[in-house]
C-alpha cells in the first residue's frame, strides 16, 4: 500500500447534509463515508440525489447543513480549488469537456503545469511538453486521440475517455465516477474497469455512481442506496443481493426480478413488414443496409460506438439524408431526410442525447410531450392548453414520471424522467415504428424496466419498435436483434441469444451462430 | 389535482405542492413590470396634473405605436431564438423605397420613379420590408453566417441605401394613405393605437394558442429538438425574419405618417431601445422565453419615462443619463420580481 | 460681382487642388450644401479633389483630412461638427502649411484660414425677439432644442434664454432637448402640450428635423390655425429650407432663419481658392455684405442669416427659393 | 507515436486522421481576413499612388489605435462568454471625469474641480475605466443580471454622465501627459501605434501561453466546466470586464491626445464597428474562441476599406452603404475561409 499511516480516518465523510434547489429536496440528511482504498458504491433511483452529493463532495456547491471532512479534517473552503482538487478527483455526469479546446489541453486544464499547481501565473506554458504528455496519457488508456485534435471533433466515447483520464491523472487519492459508464461501450467499460482495478491496487478509493448494477458487484466492495434525497442503507455488496438492492432503491418490495414484458415464446410475427427499408448508405457510417420489421415485432440494432447503428436510427427518424436506398412503412415508401416526413409515416423517434436533441429545457413537461402533435391538439392549428394538459396528465400517468406537474420545466426534472418525457414525445403520435436510440440512457433500473415495458407495447399493439442500443439490457427485449459492425450488419440472433456472442458480434468477431440464412430468407 | 397525489409513498408530492408555488411567481415574470408602470403612474400624476388626461396617455400611447411595433417583431425573433438589428433601419428605407417607386420622376422636390400608382405605396412598403427580412434570413440560414453580425452589416448597408435612394433629402411628400394611417383618429383613439394593440393581440394569442406560434418558443429553448421533433425549424425561422422585417416595415409607415416626412434618419439609434424594452420586458435574448405582453410593458415602461421626465421638468443635461438608469433600475427589478439569474 | 476674388485665376485645370470634406449625408441643409458646393466648384472652374463626407465623426474628418494631405490638396475646405476634436488636425494642416475653411462652426483651437458661418447666436436671438413680440411679451414658449453635445445647438439655446431673460422676462421657456431627432421632439412637445394647454409660441432649432414632426402633431391635436386667427401658435423654425418657406406662406409658421447654404458653399470655396493663391485678407465689412471679423486662431466672415417671415418669404435671393427646383 | 497504432481496429483512427486534416485549416481561421487585407492593399494601390506612401499608412494605423483598443477590450471579454457594450461610452467619460477633477476650478472655458494634480490625469481616467468595468462586472455576476442589457444601460447612462459632467461642450484644455500619448512620435512612428502594437502582443501571448490567458477560453468555452477545473470563473470573469475598462479609458487618452479634446461624442456608435471588426476577425460572440490577431485584421480591414474609399473618390451619398456592404462580404469570406458554420 502506498498510504503509511494505517490510522486513518475515512477518505471522505460527509454527514447530515442537506440541500434544497428553490422548492425541490434534492438532499435530507444524508451520509457516506468512504474507507481509505475502498470502492464504494452509491446507488438510487433518479433524482436521488447522488449527483447532488457529488457537487458538494467535490466543493462545486455548499450544502445547506451538514458536516464534510476528508481525511478527518473539516472541508478547503469553497473558494480554494486547488485544496479541493487535491483531496477529490471527479468524472461528473454532465460533460466537463471545452469543445473549442484541444485535447491535450483539456486534460491539463488550468494545471499545464503539472510540478506546480498554482503558482507560476506568470510563467509561459510548454505547449510541446504538454502535448506529449496529453499523448503518454491517453496511451494508457488505449485511446487513439490525436492531442492537438479540438474536443467537439472527438466521438462521444473519445470525449468521456479525455474526461476520465483528466480525473484519474490527478493523483487523487479518492476519485468520483457519476456514471462514467454511461456513454461507453462494452469495450471501453472494459479498458475502464482495468483501469480502475490498477489504481485500486494502488489504494485509491472510489465512489462509484452507475445505474447498471452488475458493474457495482464487479467493482466494488461497499454500497450505500439513497432514496428520495435520503440514506437509506450502507453495507457491503456481499451482503445485499440484487434484488435487495432494488428493494433498498425503490422501497418496494421487488415482484422478483422478472419483468413484466417477456420475449420468450412468443408467436413468430406474421404479415407482410411494416418497415422496409432496403439498401440504404450514408457516406462514412453505414452502407447498403436492409432491414425489416413485422407488425408486433421489436427488432434490436445493435452496435458498438462507431458502428453506424445510432445514424442508421437517425436516418430512419429523417435526421440524414441518405445517398441511397429507401425506406419505406406500411409498404409506403417515406421521403428521407425529412422529419417531418418520417413523422407523417408513422415513425416515432427518441434521440440518442435527451440533452441535445430531446427536450426544450426551460418549457413545460407538456409542452414537451407533445411537440410532436401539436396538431391534434385543437382545431385549425390552434393547441389548446386544456387539451395539451389532459394529454400530458395521461403521459405521466401511463410512463410514470415523477413531476409536479404538467406545467413544470423539464428541465427540473430528474434525467430518468427526463428521459421518460422524452419516450413521451415519441409515443404521442402512436407511431407505427418506434425507433429509440439507447432508450433507457442513464435511467435507473426500475424506471428502465418501465421504459422498455412502454416499447414493448408498442409493439404488442400491433405496430413495431426498432431500439438501437449496445445495452444488452435494452436489447433483451428484442425479438430480434441485429449486430452491426463498421456499418454493416454481421449478423442476425433470435430471442434468446447469449451475451457472449452478441458481444462478440458487436465487437466485429463473428460467431459461428451467425444465422445468415435467417437474414436471407426475408427476400 | 395532480396525479402525483395518488403515489402518497413518495414525498414527490410534497416537493410538488411546495414547487407549485414557485413556478406561480415564475408564470407571472411577464408581469414584473407592471409594478413599475403603477409607481410611474403615481410619480406622474404627482409631478403633474396633466399627466392623468386622456391626451396625455393618448399621446404617450401614439408616441409608442412604432417602437412598440420593432419591439413586437424583435419579440417574436428573439423567442425564435435569432436577432435582428437590422430592424432599426428597415423602418426608414422600406417607405424611402416604396415612395421612390411610387412618387412621380418631375415635379416634386424628391423625384421618384413613378413606376407604381400611388395607392400601391402600402403594398410596396410592406414588400421590401418583407424583402429585407427575407435576405436577411438568406444569410443567416443558408450561409450560416452570424446572425449578429449580418443584421449590423444590414442595419449600416440599409441606412446607406436610404441615404443614397433619398439623396439624404427629408421626403415631405408622402402618399396620402400613409398619412391616414399614421394621423387618423377612430373613436376618438388614434388609429395607430388600435392597429398596435390588435396586432399585438393577434401575435399574443398566435403565441400562446397557435402550432406555429408555440414552435417558436420550441426553436428558440431548443432548436435540436425541434427539429427531431419535427418542426421545421429553418422554415419557421425564416417566416419570422420575414414577418419582423414586415412589421418594421409597418412601423415605418406608421413614423411616416404620425411625423409627416421621411427624415433620413428615421428610427435611427433605436435598436438599442428595442432591445431594452424587449428584455426589461422579460423576453430572454437566449430564446424560448417571453411574451408580447411582457414586451409592451417593456415599451410602456421606457415611454412612460420620457413623458414623466419632461412633464416633471427635469434638466436635459441629465436627461440621458436618467434614460440610462432607468434602464437597469427597471432591469435589477424585473430580475428580482422573476427571481431568476439572467445569464 | 460672383466669384470676383477667383476671376483672376485662369481656367481650372492650372489650378492647385482643393480638398472638400462634407459633415453629413443625412440632413437637407447639407445636403442642399453640397449641391451648391458642386455647383460652384464648377461655376468657379475650380480644381477639387474628391469630395469625402465624414459622417458626423471627427474621427473620419481627420482620415479624410489625411488622404487630402496624401493628395497633395493646398487648402482644404470643411464643417467639423465637432469644434474641439479638430485641434490636432488643424495643427497637422498648418504644420504642413496647407490653410483651412471652416464652413458653419468655429474650431476651438487650431489656426484657420477663414471660418465661413452665420452667426448662430444671433440665430436664436432673432428668434427671440420675433417670438417676444408676437406674444407680446408673455405666455410660454417651447424651445425644441437640438443635441446638447452641438455648439451651434448650444449657442442659439444660449442666446435665446438670455434674450427672453433680459427682453421678456414674463415669458416662460420650456426647454426640449432632442438630439436633432424629429420623434423625440413630437413627443416632448406633445407632453408639453398637455401640460401646458396654453402654450403660445415654439422655436424649432432646426426646421429639417423639427418642421414636419411638429406640424403634423399640430394639425392631430387641432391646434394648427392659421397665423391671425385665435389660438395660432407663434413658431419660429430655423433653417431656411424650402419646406418652411412653404409653411410660411400657408401660415403655418410665422417665421425662419434661413441659414445660408449657398453663401455657405460660395464663399468657403473662394475663400479657399483665394487661399491658395495666397491671397490675404483683413477685419472689416466685405463686399457682399457681411464683416469680417478677428478670431484668436484666425478670421471669421460672418455671412447675413435673414430673419424669413410672410413679408420676404418669396425674395428670390433667399437660397431656399432656388433649391432644388 | 502513440502506442495507440496498436490499436488499428478502433474506427476512431480513421476519425482522428480526417478530423487532422481540417483541423488545419480551421487552425487557419484566424488568418482568414490576411487575404482580405492583401487585396485591399492591391485595391488601394490602383485607385492611388498615395495608397502605399508611409504617411497614408502611418495614418490609417494611428487612426486605427483607438478602435483597435477598445476591439482588444471587447475580444477578451467575447472570449470569456461576455459583452459590454458600454465600452463606446467609457472611451468618452474616462477622460471627461480625470479631466474634471484635475482641471483648475476656475479661469477656463470649462472649469473642473482642482481636487487633484495635474500629473495624476492618466492614473484617474484609467481608475476611471476599471471602475466603470467593475461596476459592470460587479450587476452582472452578482445581481446576476443580463450582460447585454446591462453595459446597454450602462451606455447610455455614462453618456449621459459625461454630458452632464462636460456639459456638452467639447473640452479643449487636455493635460500634456493625454497630448503626449496620443500625438508623440517614437522613431518615426506614431507613439500610440507602438503602444498598441505592444498592447495586443502582451494581450496575445498572455492568451497564448499563460494560464490565465487560457482560463478564458475556458470559461467562453463552458464556465461550468471551467469551474470544476478549478477555474475561479466568476473572479476571473471580473478581472476581465475591469480590464476592459480600463483599456477602453485608455483608448480615451490616445483618443483626446490625438484629436486634441474630449468631444461630447467621443466614441459614439462605435461600438457597432467594435463588434463588427472582432467578430469578422474570428472571435466568436458564444465565447471560447478566436484570437487577438484576427481581431486586429478586423480592425485594420475596416479602418482600409475607409481609406480606400476615400482615396478612390466614392461618392459620398454611397459611402455608408458600402461600409455595410464590405462588413458583410468581409463576414462570408471568414466564414468560408474557416469552413465553420457561424451560429
Ligand atoms: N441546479 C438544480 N436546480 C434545481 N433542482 C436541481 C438542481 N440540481 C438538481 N436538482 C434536483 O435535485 C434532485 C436530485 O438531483 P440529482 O441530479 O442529484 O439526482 P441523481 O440522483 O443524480 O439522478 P440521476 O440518476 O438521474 O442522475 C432532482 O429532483 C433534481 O431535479
Ligand atoms: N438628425 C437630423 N435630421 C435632420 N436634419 C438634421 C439633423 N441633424 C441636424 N440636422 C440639420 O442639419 C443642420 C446641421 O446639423 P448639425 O448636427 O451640424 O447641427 P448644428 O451644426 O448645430 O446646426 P447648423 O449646422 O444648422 O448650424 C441642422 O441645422 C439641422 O437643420
Ligand atoms: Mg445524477
Ligand atoms: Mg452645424
Amino acid at each position: 500500500m502506498a498510504d503509511p499511516s494505517p490510522v486513518r480516518g475515512p477518505v471522505v465523510e460527509a454527514d447530515g447534509i442537506s440541500k434544497r434547489f428553490g422548492a425541490t429536496v434534492a438532499l435530507s440528511d444524508a451520509r457516506i463515508s468512504v474507507a481509505p482504498g475502498e470502492a464504494h458504491a452509491l446507488v438510487g433511483r433518479n433524482g436521488a440525489g447522488k449527483s447532488t452529493l457529488v457537487s458538494i463532495l467535490t466543493g462545486l456547491q455548499n450544502p445547506d447543513t451538514g458536516t464534510l471532512r476528508f481525511d478527518g479534517e473539516p472541508a478547503p473552503a469553497r473558494g480554494d480549488t486547488d485544496a479541493w482538487r487535491s483531496r477529490v478527483a471527479c468524472v461528473y455526469q454532465r460533460s466537463t469537456v471545452i469543445p473549442a479546446l484541444t485535447v491535450a489541453e483539456n486534460l491539463f486544464l488550468n494545471r499545464h503545469r503539472p510540478d506546480r499547481q498554482s503558482s507560476g501565473a506568470l510563467r509561459p506554458i510548454s505547449w510541446k511538453r504538454l502535448r506529449s504528455r496529453a499523448g503518454e496519457l491517453l496511451a494508457e488508456y488505449g485511446v487513439d486521440v490525436d492531442p492537438t485534435a479540438r474536443a467537439e471533433d472527438l466521438t462521444v466515447e473519445q470525449r468521456q475517455f479525455v474526461e476520465i483520464a483528466r480525473a484519474l491523472s490527478f493523483g487523487a487519492r479518492f476519485i468520483i465516477l457519476d456514471e462514467p459508464t454511461a456513454k461507453l461501450d462494452a469495450r471501453g467499460i472494459g479498458r475502464l474497469f482495468e483501469k480502475l482495478h490498477e489504481l485500486q491496487r494502488q489504494g485509491v478509493a472510489f465512489l462509484f455512481i452507475s445505474h447498471h448494477l452488475q458493474e457495482v458487484y464487479e467493482l466494488c466492495s461497499t454500497v450505500t442506496v439513497y432514496r428520495d434525497a435520503r440514506h437509506i442503507v450502507t453495507a457491503p455488496v456481499a451482503d445485499l443481493d440484487q434484488q435487495a438492492l432494488v428493494e433498498a432503491m425503490t422501497g418496494e418490495t421487488s415482484r422478483g426480478t422478472e419483468p413484466s414484458w417477456s420475449v420468450t415464446g412468443r408467436a413468430l410475427p406474421e404479415g407482410p413488414p411494416l418497415l422496409d427499408v432496403t439498401g440504404l448508405s450514408l457516406a462514412g457510417h453505414y452502407h447498403d443496409i436492409d432491414l425489416t420489421a413485422r407488425p408486433g415485432e421489436v427488432v434490436g440494432l445493435a452496435g458498438a460506438a462507431a458502428s453506424g447503428n445510432v445514424q442508421l436510427g437517425e436516418t430512419l427518424a429523417g435526421l440524414h439524408r441518405p445517398q441511397a436506398g429507401t425506406v419505406s412503412v406500411a409498404g409506403r415508401p417515406v421521403r428521407t431526410g425529412k422529419v417531418p416526413a418520417a413523422l407523417a409515416a408513422g415513425i416515432g423517434f427518441v434521440p440518442e442525447d435527451r440533452h441535445v436533441q430531446g427536450l426544450v429545457p426551460q418549457r413545460s413537461v407538456a409542452e414537451n410531450a407533445t411537440l410532436t402533435v401539436t396538431d391534434q391538439l385543437g382545431p385549425f392549428g390552434t393547441v389548446l392548453p386544456s387539451r395539451t394538459r389532459a394529454f400530458a396528465r395521461r403521459m405521466i400517468d401511463d410512463l410514470d414520471i415523477k413531476t409536479p406537474g404538467p406545467a413544470t420545466p423539464v428541465a427540473a426534472l430528474s434525467g430518468g424522467n427526463q428521459q421518460k418525457v422524452v419516450i413521451a414525445r415519441a409515443l404521442a403520435t402512436r407511431p407505427h415504428v418506434l425507433v429509440a436510440i439507447r432508450p433507457t440512457n442513464g435511467v435507473d433500473i426500475k424506471s428502465k424496466e418501465s421504459l422498455l415495458g412502454a416499447v414493448r407495447q408498442v409493439a404488442d399493439d400491433g405496430r413495431t419498435a426498432l431500439i438501437v442500443s449496445d445495452e444488452l439490457d435494452d436489447l433483451r427485449v428484442c425479438d430480434r436483434v441485429l449486430a452491426m459492425f463498421h456499418g454493416r450488419v454481421v449478423a442476425e440472433f433470435d430471442a434468446g441469444w447469449s451475451d457472449e456472442h452478441l458481444v462478440a458480434a458487436m465487437e466485429g468477431m463473428t460467431g459461428p451462430t451467425h444465422p445468415k440464412e435467417n437474414h436471407d430468407s426475408h427476400h | 389535482m395532480t396525479p402525483t397525489t395518488e403515489l402518497p409513498d413518495l414525498p414527490g408530492a410534497a416537493v410538488a405542492a411546495r414547487a407549485g408555488r414557485r413556478f406561480d411567481l415564475a408564470r407571472y415574470r411577464d408581469l414584473s413590470l407592471v409594478p413599475v408602470l403603477l409607481v410611474l403612474g403615481v410619480i406622474g400624476f404627482i409631478v403633474s396634473p396633466a399627466f392623468l388626461t386622456s391626451d396625455n396617455l393618448l399621446g404617450v400611447g401614439q408616441q409608442a405605436t412604432e417602437l412598440s411595433l420593432l419591439v413586437l417583431a424583435e419579440a417574436l425573433i428573439l423567442i425564435a431564438g435569432r436577432m435582428d438589428l437590422s430592424l432599426e433601419s428597415t423602418i426608414g428605407v422600406a417607405p424611402v423605397i416604396a415612395v421612390w417607386l411610387v412618387l412621380p420622376d418631375h415635379g416634386a422636390r424628391f423625384n421618384g420613379l413613378g413606376l407604381f400608382p400611388e395607392w400601391s405605396a402600402i403594398p410596396l412598403c410592406l414588400l421590401v420590408g418583407a424583402l429585407i427580412g427575407a435576405i436577411n434570413g438568406f444569410l443567416i440560414l443558408k450561409l450560416r453566417l452570424n446572425g449578429f453580425i449580418v443584421t449590423l452589416g444590414a442595419l449600416t448597408l440599409l441606412r446607406g441605401l436610404q441615404v443614397a435612394v433619398s439623396q439624404g433629402q427629408s421626403i415631405v411628400n408622402v402618399p396620402e394613405s400613409f398619412r391616414y394611417l399614421g394621423g387618423a383618429s377612430w373613436l376618438g383613439v388614434p388609429a395607430a393605437i388600435w392597429i398596435c394593440a390588435l396586432l399585438f393581440l393577434v401575435g399574443g394569442c398566435a403565441l400562446a394558442w397557435l402550432r406555429h406560434g408555440r414552435a417558436l418558443y420550441a426553436i428558440g429553448g431548443n432548436a435540436e429538438a425541434a427539429r427531431a421533433a419535427g418542426i421545421r425549424v429553418d422554415r419557421i425561422v425564416w417566416a419570422v425574419l420575414t414577418l419582423g422585417g414586415l412589421l418594421a416595415a409597418f412601423a415605418g409607415i406608421l413614423y411616416t405618417g404620425h411625423y409627416g416626412s421621411i427624415s433620413a434618419d428615421q428610427g435611427n439609434g433605436w435598436i438599442f431601445q428595442v432591445f431594452a424594452a424587449t428584455v426589461i420586458g422579460g423576453v430572454s435574448l437566449n430564446g424560448g422565453r417571453g411574451t408580447l405582453f411582457g414586451a409592451l410593458t417593456g415599451v410602456l415602461t421606457l415611454q412612460l419615462v420620457v413623458n414623466v421626465m419632461t412633464l416633471a421638468g427635469v434638466p436635459p443635461l441629465w436627461n440621458q443619463f436618467l434614460n440610462g438608469a432607468i434602464i437597469i433600475i427597471a432591469l435589477i427589478i424585473s430580475r428580482y420580481a422573476s427571481g431568476e439569474k439572467q445569464e | 460681382n460672383r466669384g470676383s476674388d477667383s476671376t483672376s485665376a485662369g481656367s481650372g485645370g492650372g489650378k492647385a487642388a482643393i480638398g472638400i470634406d462634407l459633415p453629413r449625408a443625412d440632413s437637407d441643409f447639407w445636403n442642399s450644401y453640397a449641391q451648391y458646393v458642386k455647383q460652384d466648384a464648377s461655376s468657379q472652374g475650380l480644381n477639387t479633389l474628391p469630395v469625402s463626407n465624414s459622417q458626423n465623426d471627427v474621427t473620419k474628418l481627420a482620415a479624410n483630412v489625411q488622404v487630402f494631405q496624401n493628395t497633395g490638396a493646398k487648402a482644404v475646405v470643411m464643417a467639423p461638427q465637432d469644434t474641439g476634436a479638430i485641434a490636432s488636425t488643424l495643427d497637422q494642416l498648418a504644420a504642413k502649411k496647407i490653410p483651412v475653411i471652416s464652413v458653419d462652426t468655429r474650431p476651438d483651437k487650431g489656426d484657420v484660414y477663414m471660418v465661413v458661418r452665420a452667426d448662430n447666436k444671433a440665430y436664436g436671438t432673432k428668434a427671440c425677439e420675433f417670438l417676444g413680440k408676437q406674444l407680446g411679451g408673455k405666455g410660454k414658449v417651447a424651445e425644441l432644442q437640438g443635441a446638447l453635445s452641438s455648439i451651434n445647438g448650444r449657442d442659439r439655446s444660449e442666446a435665446f434664454a438670455a434674450c427672453m431673460k433680459e427682453k421678456f422676462p414674463d415669458i416662460q421657456v420650456i426647454e426640449l432637448a432632442t438630439d436633432w431627432k424629429g420623434d423625440v421632439a413630437s413627443a416632448k412637445l406633445q407632453s408639453t402640450l398637455a401640460a401646458n394647454a396654453d402654450l403660445g409660441g415654439i422655436y424649432l432649432q432646426a426646421g429639417g428635423a423639427f418642421l414636419q414632426p411638429t406640424l403634423a402633431l399640430l394639425q392631430q391635436k387641432g391646434l394648427l390655425k392659421p397665423a391671425g386667427r385665435p389660438g395660432h401658435i407663434a413658431i419660429v423654425s430655423n433653417d431656411g429650407i424650402p419646406q418652411e418657406f412653404d409653411a410660411i406662406r400657408k401660415g403655418d409658421i410665422d417665421a425662419t432663419v434661413s441659414q445660408p447654404a449657398d453663401l455657405y458653399a460660395k464663399y468657403a470655396l473662394s475663400y479657399a481658392q483665394a487661399a491658395t493663391e495666397g491671397k490675404t485678407f483683413q477685419p472689416g465689412p466685405t463686399d457682399h455684405q457681411s464683416t469680417i471679423i478677428s478670431l484668436p486662431n484666425g478670421l471669421e466672415d460672418q455671412l447675413p442669416a435673414p430673419l424669413v417671415t410672410k413679408d420676404n418669404v418669396d425674395d428670390k435671393s433667399l437660397w431656399g427659393n432656388n433649391v432644388g427646383k
